[in-house]
């Protein structure tokens, strides 16, 4: 076997672009169901929206519990933290530039990352579930406290976010949001990609699958899990600013376990650690929480459960990761 | 093509405004979770009120689309009401059992040309967040005043208040304190619990130590006031003779047959008892109760749905179906009639109902049933809570 | 020529158990020691003792002359003191490449990196293939580690090892669970390792330790009876009482 | 010092109650190693048995506790075979999302078939009303609710540590393969486990219920509350979470009586603080 052959096998083996590629097509299918929903659901514009919203918050999770390993039900601590930074920023301090408005709770995620990372990374396992909600109450808590500031549970209201860039006006139908929306999930989702298959990344990764292989390597484990988490939080962050642009509203349930938990759910329902089952997992909960509850609010609980039990029995790594697997199998299968 | 799908959706918009029999009313409630109950009683409410006006006013047809926001939720709240707006083409919102729901869809009403009639959430300045709120439920202050009142009439001087550590636990405590302090008592000290108390004990010891004579409470209806009550037998406070005083929101009808007679003796002031003693009560009770299935889940927000529903058709009579949201409220303002709760009015400058507000008394029928007696008016309250937030 | 590695009267015990009594030994550039003894010894406490996942009662670690004795184990591997471990450890969903590379770029310190790809990087890449070719890794370079082979696993070890470029490194018994018929394997992967390494191996497989060892220690009751070379071993009497047994008359006869 | 045994006499009722009810999620967490979150339906389901039996049969109290157990266990059983035993092993993950679903599922049945009022379990006229200890009145069903977790507290540790069963359990639970190898039907024994924290969830909702009131919600109301102390006693461990419920009723009475406004706080920072110096609880079970 020679050297050029050998070189060959390697990038057949594992060929560098094939990665890319599927991430092109990725961010082109988002753009194409963007602009989809945009015409086929013209009146649904504020449901498709609110899936941005929340799909960022899943998408940040994914990031610390797909791709770290961190089990954590408070997550919705970052979201929070962004939106209510946002909407003090407009409501307060007359902040009601979007842009500003959505950089701003960037920032207040990735600072309320950076904390509920130091506190949650402390425990392993069911410690750290339990660190995380003690995290999640103690900030809703907080917010519910400060209501001078966060008008407590009666939700931050009376956000008017300008024009974006001076032009586009948040309307009745939700079409600036929507598409405010949009380029901020194509423009974060690319980052992301861009994130997941760096060297930090790959490290994190490593993290997930044996930290003390990694730590056998030289790397410092908590340092790169708290560097992940105030980027997740800065994600969460623009998660939260962005609901609070588009829906010009906060309320204490942005801060809250329950929808700490939704997340969570909706993550491991899609499939952890690649980015796409949390947008898969996002939808289709969103949507059939959105269907079944309007086709019948009394009784929709159950039948989300049972489709929480089904696609545990039946596909067992969420929707898109056992697509995943099936498709590998059939495509393996042929060869 | 951006402004063609603009065009067609003005157009879908403007038909339905124009040629409509059907005049849609999307309701905005708790249908499921933890206050289903209240969704519930939403309906109820408005199935009785359909139940015995008819569906039709004229030409028109009513559906009512029913929307669920199980907790309190804002931007859930906003999005279905902009749902509601645009892609079902509702003419009118109504519903709202909590706060923070409310607030946030009002900012959507006057591009949407549509008013909202809010059936319960009490926070005094929603009313003042859009011109085309109007509300048929009370507010806290309106129900926890007069209270304060009753207890200095009664010889208290030292009260304590008991509270939940959130919007409406704040506004109560406000109203008891401030009209309390200003009809010459004191209130020896002012208690704020977090909303997730499960065990009260330490709370009772608390208000037993303070030397008050009675103790004002306001707690969310549901699970907690069971909690809370019984805590209030079992440390003795009820034999130490300190008076138990409380808005209605405590002894709610649905939870007296779970709270019995742990409750009997309860003071209470509320805009409106099942045990309500009218023609039209009796009439309304056994509508909303064939509504509602189970006569003992029935509680106050089906008699604010009720109104809503009055207010609302009041409306449509008043446009003719046509959609104007301003010509709609201005319909109702001023507007009074005799509700199943007694004599009320649509106040012309807060949209906010006036009503008698009651003070009840818990007792326990022959039949083993639990209610709330009435047994002195408060009449033509209007909400304290917008002149206090001056 | 001074001594890379130094161990000083390293002192460990558990709860008025002595596991490591006084244990010195120093390394140079290029040995080949292996460290042998019976079960219970205190073979791993030393490992860990000196890698600094367990803190000593007393005694230094050095590292050419350096004290990293307060180090914690992140750094001491920074200082050149890597470790493999007995029982392998490798991300399972990862491919051998990644893993190569991510050690790589560790070593390099650009596994902070949060855009690009270590494809772009023409001399990790270069290297890493390098060091696949090696061991003979490279047929299986793109697939995730769970799906190859156990022994196969164990070169992997040896490779991440290679690409973090020690000074000195401590093999954790690097044939354990392989089938014997592939302890070959890993011998030829031990010959691939630099010459100016100093390498502390320890092994059961007596065969590999004979091949490979220049110098051999005898850890029994967390204390060293024996430093000498293989051929002395096998002759002393404390080390045949203490553990050797009959395998010793074996290779002797061999 | 009256305050301090005030407090303390509520900190020690509080604490017992929230023992009765968690300490089956201590058995299928610590044991099992399953993150049962659905415990609080079972809870629930013991609940509502006992309050129809009760109130709306009119049966004894006693009799309807035992009911409400047994016909928890009933329900539990097919869950336990279709289900439950499908996560055994499985990540966390997947463990958490199935077993809410159960809990949605449970509290949307609950929602249909008893409506969403508050249900009651009628007591015995000897538990009603208050107690006179001298220096104040205690609840008498608080009494019983201290005597029910001395006594559950005393019978687990028996079971678990002192017999047969209890060595099967935790061989089972520690090397389930070697377990079966040894002639131990762990599937019998995981069954059998189950059907008792099911059992015991049941007992902790009728004995609960007059602090923590019987409604379709109580499943998911409490579960953060019941997940806290199993955790921070250490998964598994009967004195750890004994001790955690004390600790943690003395730590949340106290804040409320001292405190109020900030019980929330108080109560989840010495959460923090706890788990932060026991990472893996407080008397926990090295994985």
């Amino acid at each position: 076997m020679s050297v050029t052959e050998v070189s060959n096998d390697i990038t057949d083996a594992f060929p560098l672009r094939r990665g890319w590629q599927r991430d092109l097509i990725g961010v082109g299918i988002i753009i194409i169901a963007a602009i989809a929903g945009y015409f086929l659901f013209p009146n649904n514009l504020a449901l498709l929206t609110r899936i941005i919203a929340i799909l960022l918050l899943v998408l940040s999770l994914d990031l610390v519990t797909g791709y770290c390993g961190v089990a954590t039900l408070g997550h919705a601590a970052l979201f929070g933290a962004g939106a209510y930074a946002a909407g003090i920023a407009a409501v307060t301090f007359g902040m009601t530039e979007p842009l500003s408005m959505v950089a701003i709770g960037a920032l207040a995620g990735a600072v309320a990352g950076l904390v509920s990372g130091v506190v949650i990374l402390r425990g392993h396992g069911l410690a750290q579930l339990v660190l995380s909600i003690a995290v999640i109450h103690l900030f809703h808590e907080a917010a519910n406290k400060a209501s001078a500031y966060t008008g407590g549970s009666d939700g931050l209201s009376g956000i008017a976010p300008d024009p974006i860039l001076g032009l586009f006006a948040f309307d009745l139908w939700g079409r600036t949001a929507y598409v405010f929306g949009i380029l901020l999930l194509v423009i974060i989702f690319a980052v992301l990609r861009i994130l997941v298959r760096s060297p930090f990344g790959m490290l994190c990764r490593g993290i997930r699958q044996d930290p003390v292989r990694v730590s056998a390597m030289g790397a410092s484990v908590k340092a790169s899990l708290i560097k992940m988490y105030v980027i997740s939080g800065a994600v969460a962050g623009v998660g939260g600013a962005f609901n609070a642009v588009s829906t010009q509203v906060v309320g204490l349930d942005s801060l809250s376990f329950t929808n700490s938990a939704e997340a969570l759910v909706m993550l491991v329902l899609g499939g952890t650690g690649s980015l796409y089952g949390a947008f898969v997992g996002t939808i289709v909960f969103v949507w059939f929480e959105d269907i079944v509850s309007a086709a019948n609010p009394f009784h929709w609980l159950t039948i989300v459960g049972a489709l929480l039990i089904a696609v545990v029995l039946f596909a067992p790594k969420g929707l898109y990761g056992t697509a995943v697997t099936l498709v590998e199998r059939y495509g393996r299968g042929r060869k | 093509m951006k402004k063609l799908i603009l065009a067609a959706a003005a157009a879908v918009l403007i038909s339905g405004a124009a040629y409509a029999d059907v005049i849609k009313i999307g309701v905005v409630g708790p249908i499921s979770g933890p206050f289903a109950i209240q969704g519930k009683n939403f309906k109820a409410g408005i199935d009785a009120y359909i139940a015995t006006h008819g569906d039709k006013i004229g030409e028109d047809t009513i559906e009512i689309l029913y929307r669920d926001v199980p907790q309190a939720d804002p931007a859930q709240a906003k999005a279905l009401a902009q749902e509601l707006v645009v892609k079902e083409g509702v003419q009118y919102l109504a519903g709202f059992y909590f706060t923070p729901d409310a607030m946030a869809v009002t900012p959507l009403l006057q591009q949407a040309n549509v008013p909202l009639v809010v059936m319960n959430a009490a926070t005094s300045a929603i009313v003042t967040k859009s011109p085309y709120v109007v509300r048929t439920s009370f507010t806290t202050w309106q129900t926890s005043a007069p209270m304060a009142k009753i207890a200095r009439e009664r010889g208290i001087e030292k009260a304590i208040t008991v509270v939940s550590d959130y919007g409406p636990g704040v506004d109560a405590e406000n109203a008891f304190k401030s009209t309390f302090e200003k009809e010459g008592g004191s209130v020896v000290e002012s208690i704020r619990m977090p909303l997730s108390t499960n065990d009260f004990s330490p709370v009772m010891q608390r208000v037993r130590n303070s030397g008050a004579q009675a103790v004002f409470a306001f707690l969310p209806s549901g699970p907690t006031t069971l909690g809370f009550v019984k805590a209030y037998n079992e440390n003795g406070l009820k034999d130490a003779g300190i008076q138990f005083l409380a808005p209605g929101d405590l002894t709610q009808e649905s939870d007296l047959p779970a709270i019995g007679d742990s409750a009997v003796g309860i003071l209470t002031t509320f805009h409106y008892s099942l045990a309500h003693d009218s023609p039209e009560n009796r009439a309304f009770v056994e509508a909303a109760q064939k509504a509602i299935g189970n006569p003992a889940e029935l509680s106050f927000p089906s008699v604010g749905a009720y109104d809503g529903m009055h207010v609302i058709y009041k409306m449509i009579e008043a446009t003719g179906g046509e959609q104007d949201a301003q010509k709609a409220v201005d319909a109702v303002k001023g507007l009074s009639w005799e509700s199943p709760r007694g004599p009320v009015s649509i106040d012309p400058e807060t949209r906010h109902i006036t009503q008698n507000i009651y003070l009840r008394e818990v007792a326990k029928r022959d039949d083993g049933t639990y209610y709330n007696k009435e047994i002195k008016t408060f009449e033509k309250q209007p909400d304290p809570g917008l002149a206090a937030a001056k | 020529m001074s001594a890379i590695f130094q161990v000083d009267r390293l002192k460990k015990s558990f709860g008025g158990l002595d596991v490591t009594r006084d244990v010195s030994l120093s390394m140079e550039k290029g040995d080949r020691i292996a460290l042998i003894g019976p079960n219970g010894a205190g073979k791993t406490t030393f490992v860990n003792l000196v890698t600094g996942h367990l803190r000593p009662n007393s005694g230094r670690v050095l590292m050419g002359g350096e004290d990293i004795s307060r180090f914690n184990p992140m750094k001491r591997v920074r200082a050149g003191l890597v470790r493999s471990f007995q029982v392998t450890r490798v991300f399972a969903e990862m491919t051998p490449e990644e893993h190569v590379a991510l050690a790589i770029l560790q070593r390099e310190g650009k596994s902070g990196r949060m855009a690009g790809s270590y494809h772009a990087l023409p001399e990790v890449m270069r290297e890493t293939r390098a060091i696949l070719e090696t061991l003979n890794l490279v047929a299986l370079a793109g697939i995730p580690v769970s799906e190859i082979a156990y022994g196969q696993q164990r070169l992997l070890e040896i490779a991440l090892a290679m690409a973090l470029r020690p000074k000195v490194l401590l093999l954790d018994e690097p044939a354990a669970g392989v089938p014997h018929s592939d302890t070959y394997l890993i011998e030829n992967a031990l010959k691939q390792l630099p010459d100016d390494l100093a390498v502390l191996m320890i092994e059961h497989d007596m065969d590999l330790v004979f091949r490979f060892a220049k110098r051999v220690i005898v850890l029994a009751a967390g204390e060293i009876i024996f430093d000498g070379s293989p051929r002395d071993v096998t002759q002393d009497a404390r080390v045949r009482e203490a553990y050797l047994g009959s395998y010793a008359h074996a290779s002797s006869a061999a | 010092m009256q305050v301090f045994f005030s407090i303390a006499v509520d900190a020690l009722a509080y604490g017992m109650v929230l023992f009765v009810i968690s300490i089956g999620l201590s058995v299928t967490m610590g044991l099992m190693r399953v993150v049962n979150l659905a415990h609080g339906a079972f809870a629930m389901i013991g609940g509502y048995i006992a309050s129809y039996a009760a109130r709306d049969l009119g049966l004894a109290y006693g009799f309807a506790v035992i009911l409400a157990v047994v016909g928890t266990i009933i329900i539990a059983i097919p869950l336990e075979r279709f289900l439950y035993r499908r996560i055994y092993g499985a990540p966390e993950l997947t463990q958490v999302l199935m077993t809410i679903g159960i809990t949605f599922c449970v509290i949307g049945i609950a929602n249909y078939v008893f409506g969403p009022t508050l249900k009651t379990i009628p007591l015995p006229a000897e538990l009603q009303g208050p107690v006179n200890l001298g220096f104040r009145s205690i609840a008498a069903h608080k009494i019983f609710a201290i005597g029910c977790g001395i006594a559950v507290a005393l019978g687990l540790w028996y079971l678990i540590e002192r017999t047969s069963f209890g060595v099967k359990l935790r061989a089972s639970v520690d090397n389930t393969a070697m377990a079966a190898a040894l002639g131990v039907r762990t599937k019998i024994v995981y069954a059998a486990s189950f059907a008792l924290a099911v059992g015991l969830a049941a007992f902790g909702g009728v004995i609960g219920a007059e602090l923590l009131p019987v409604e379709p919600y109580y499943a998911l109301r409490y579960m953060v509350t019941f997940l806290v102390v199993v955790s921070v006693g250490g998964a598994g461990s009967i004195p750890g979470a004994l001790i955690a419920c004390l600790l943690l009723g003395a730590i949340d009475t106290t804040g409320r009586y001292l405190v109020p406004e900030y019980g929330e706080f108080f109560f989840y920072l010495a959460v923090i603080a706890i788990v932060w110096i026991f990472p893996r609880g407080l008397l926990g079970r090295a994985k």
